[in-house]
């Protein structure tokens, strides 16, 4: 069967801020969204809904408010369960977004599983997420950090990932599956495979990923996996973190509090069945419900769908910003080999000047780091202008984009 | 509603448990709680070729979870651990007639079944370790 | 100036959940607000507006969305400095809830500073949040966790609390400021002053207190204050750690990741200032901007106001449910004395029971250990009911209460 | 707005920034970076009698933040470290012709004042530890 393209305009009407002015009238054009998206109307009605009709606290009481609370919360966790393939609502963690999500890994997993000398292989290409936590742990146990580089193509040197993994020493692999910068889709399947020919366990980074292709854990085999809600239609303040049951099982708590208990006792504590052992305190509620009306809408649209939308206009805008004379584009020139994310530079004008000129305009673009700084440095730039799409993006905003680009010529006298 | 559920029966095996206490060199002794709600059970067995001797159970919860545990303890005494192993959530609800309770609930009523289940686990683990896994993830499901 | 009292019929006009109506056309008596309050409108429409109109990741563009939103999230810093007198918005961190900020301080401040032998104090009366991160953290040290016990009238042992201070191993006290069991009011000021002379810090506990009463950091000069912003009207998923700077200038960072940081280089990594240092990833955006608008509605109200009408409502409530037959209350007689808080039990009808009776009349009230086992061990009772009042209940409220313990008592037949 | 920003005299101090470089033997050194955009600025500085005799600066960042700091540096040359030490963020953005900048903006503008209050910081350190601390207390709120 034939699969539609996206009707764009039908979506952009699921998202009210779409029709906002800024600058003094003029019509907002947001190509932010690799740093978080818009919502759809039926994400902000879920979140109004719970606090206008059944908010409470959940999991401890009997009353029907908490009832309610409870049912709904715990519905997105079968949902997420869905849309990833896990094996079951015991691997989901809800945390407040990816970075919580890695830095629990490194914190339970990471503190007892990782001793003095061990190696963890990260690349060059990874969000300071999933870099800092790792220097803190391999700084705490006198272990080491190893970075598989990049080509000047874009791509990951996967020789040089093989040659790391000949070490006995590495003992995690932690990768993003989709860069925040370059957009390089890395082959994380082939490169698990190799990890697991060792048996190095790997940690996939689906900030990118999540949000704009099909992502199933059962296939990737990965054992954890983590993504933010707010950069795939959820609210803000929620994160999961994916973890196969028996590694899960066998992991210490990370947050000591309420809910994560089964008995707690002056001196010793039972933890709570998994997933709540992970789930210290009163969760955010609200916002995990607000969550799954996003993944409904995800799921409604099919992720294949969105994934051939972003590879139809990052093609578009690939041949239009390449056209643009004195720009330089990073990461892969093949638009089907990355996601929907376009880093450059002009000339000299620098990242955060251009970002300024393209808000003139109304165009919301991303400037600087990206919180990648380690990818900077392999560049040798010190930032670059980002655009990024999502599922209602178009390529009229593409066009709005790349004449904003020639005001910024003018101005700078390029 | 609480007219259906605190009826004569769910107070009298409440107030007056059956089989409640321990049993000198039990094979299988096991305790769980509702981190829900702090319900606490221990269930105790005595098994003699794939039979339950004996079976006597300790704990304090409300009214549902010790009223529950009672009459779990005399609906399997002397029974086969084979016929014992499949019971299933409505079994237990069928028997101490609470159909309609909520979400929070239903884990009080079913808590003396999970720990019951967790028993069998520990009974099995050597000697039939497919019928232990199957329990384990049976008792997930309460 | 004589102040009024609170205008309860207007507030609860504010507060849209209030109307609803449960088990099949009952009123709701909202009773569980220890656990979590309601929310008034103003703080869903902040929450709304921000999806609505400037949704957008904050601190790291220049585009207009980024600008209005991280002035916004800011501004929520302001008013927490104004609500609890803090000295600067480098001292206010933002985490889920009480338990995050508490596990923070155990993490980055504890395992900095706790070593093998030393001694941590805290209270019988602690919530599982004050409880459980000690415990590990005194596990992973050799350091050794003290109780301070509580009388059976309701009130800590202050000779008791004394005598532990005598000894140079204690390196750190942390104390709730309200139990939320009891209700009792810790005399936080003086033990704190006690904790001082002997050079040692203080964690309060104010998930309970900051609520429902004036707290000034200043005056009580604590070191540590956690708090969690969806028992205060503002949405779930929020929380707030306050540290008196000169401490905070000295912990290390706890979640690494994007925000946190300054420079992050391969195997270094600077820092960022205060109070980011300790904000990895994208916050919780439109809840903190959320948590904003609950400042103002209680600033608005008065903090004096909200714990005179408590006073007033739990002296009432104290005096009728203690005329109940077979009525043990648990916690200060006085109603001065303690937060709006009241653990009770009735002959042997079981909390959890009870609360299923009560919420066929509509009325939510909690039931259960609380999140205090170890003060139910204390009180030899493996569970409590409570009924727990915020600013919008009323004594009607508390007259259905009764009504409804009358009914618990003759299904009961006691 | 952006025409008001990007004119002709901040392109030029961006392409040809004054006194940019490094000095030998420098009486104070000192780095920061704004975290927000990743803009670096070092300032290196000769300090005699309380007067600075030579400063050079060296950085990459945006031309708001490099024009600012090659406009600082022309500023406070051969100036009295009192009469520099309560420049204020208004005397900066005048200097520069820039005072309708967004927050963000902002910061980049005044990076360079940023790291020249905390080179006086470190000079004053044991000279004068209240202007130290004074400045210190300045530079947090740029
Ligand atoms: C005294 C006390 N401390 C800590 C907490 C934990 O708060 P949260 O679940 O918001 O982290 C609570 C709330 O239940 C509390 O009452
Ligand atoms: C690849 C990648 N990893 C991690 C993150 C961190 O996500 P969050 O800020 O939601 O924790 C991001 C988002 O910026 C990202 O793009």
């Amino acid at each position: 069967m034939q699969k539609s393209a996206l009707n764009v305009r039908k979506i952009r009407k699921d998202f009210p801020i779409l029709k906002r002015e800024v600058m003094g009238g003029k019509q907002l054009v947001y190509l932010d969204n690799a740093a978080t998206t818009q919502k759809p109307l039926s994400v902000i009605n879920a979140i109004n809904n719970y606090y206008m009709n059944y908010n409470s606290n959940i999991h401890r009481a009997v009353h029907q408010l908490a009832e309610e609370a409870t049912a709904a919360y715990e519905e997105t966790r079968k949902k997420i369960v869905g849309f990833i393939n896990a094996g079951s609502t015991d691997e989901i963690i809800f945390t407040r977004n990816t970075t919580e999500a890695i830095n629990l890994v490194a914190y339970s997993w990471g503190r007892a599983n990782i001793k003095r000398g061990d190696k963890i292989v990260i690349t060059e290409i990874e969000h300071h997420s999933n870099i800092v936590p790792w220097q803190i742990l391999t700084q705490e146990k006198a272990a080491k950090l190893e970075y598989v580089g990049v080509g000047d193509d874009g791509y990951l040197k996967i020789d040089e990932f093989a040659k790391y993994l000949d070490s006995k020493k590495v003992k995690l692999v932690s990768l993003s599956q989709m860069s925040n910068v370059l957009g390089t889709i890395v082959p994380v399947n082939e490169m698990i495979k190799m990890a697991h020919e060792k048996g190095i366990p790997v940690l996939i980074d689906g900030a990118q990923s999540v949000p704009h292709m099909p992502v199933d854990v059962q296939k990737l085999d990965c054992e954890f996996l983590a993504f933010s809600a707010h950069k795939m239609l959820g609210p803000t303040g929620v994160g999961v973190l994916y973890v196969k049951r028996d590694l899960l099982e066998k992991m210490p708590p990370f947050m000591g509090g309420g809910d994560m208990i089964k008995e707690v006792h002056k001196y010793e504590t039972r933890y709570n069945d998994l997933p709540y052992k992970f789930e210290g305190g009163t969760p955010n509620i609200a916002d995990v419900i607000g969550f799954g009306a996003a993944i409904d809408y995800l799921q409604n649209i099919g992720m294949d769908r969105v994934r051939e939308h972003e590879i139809d206009i990052t093609k578009y805008a690939l041949d239009k910003i390449s056209a643009v004379k004195g720009v330089t584009i990073y990461g892969p020139a093949n638009a089907t080999d990355r996601g929907g994310v376009i880093s450059f530079n002009i000339g000299d004008i620098h990242p955060h000047d251009l970002a300024t000129i393209m808000n003139d305009h109304g165009i919301a673009i991303r400037s600087g780091h990206h919180c990648a700084q380690v990818l900077m440095e392999r560049l040798d730039v010190s930032a670059t202008s980002r655009a990024s799409f999502y599922i209602y993006n178009t390529k009229e905003e593409v066009d709005a984009l790349i004449s904003a680009l020639a005001e910024a010529r003018r101005l700078f006298r390029i | 509603m609480s007219d259906d559920i605190y009826r004569e029966i769910i107070l009298d095996h409440y107030r007056n448990p059956r089989n409640k206490g321990k049993i000198a060199g039990p094979d299988v002794s096991i305790h769980d709680s509702n981190p829900l709600c702090g319900d606490e059970i221990d269930i105790h067995m005595k098994i003699e070729g794939d039979k339950i001797k004996d079976i006597k159970f300790e704990g304090r919860g409300c009214a549902i979870s010790q009223a529950s545990a009672s009459m779990l303890t005399e609906m399997v005494l002397n029974k086969q651990l084979t016929s014992v192993k499949d019971l299933t959530k409505d079994d237990i609800l069928e028997n101490i007639g609470l159909t309609n309770l909520g979400p929070a609930r239903i884990k009080c009523a079913l808590l003396s079944l999970k720990v019951l289940k967790l028993g069998m686990v520990k009974y099995y683990a050597d000697r039939d370790p497919a019928s232990a896994k199957k329990l384990q993830e049976d008792s997930r499901t309460l």
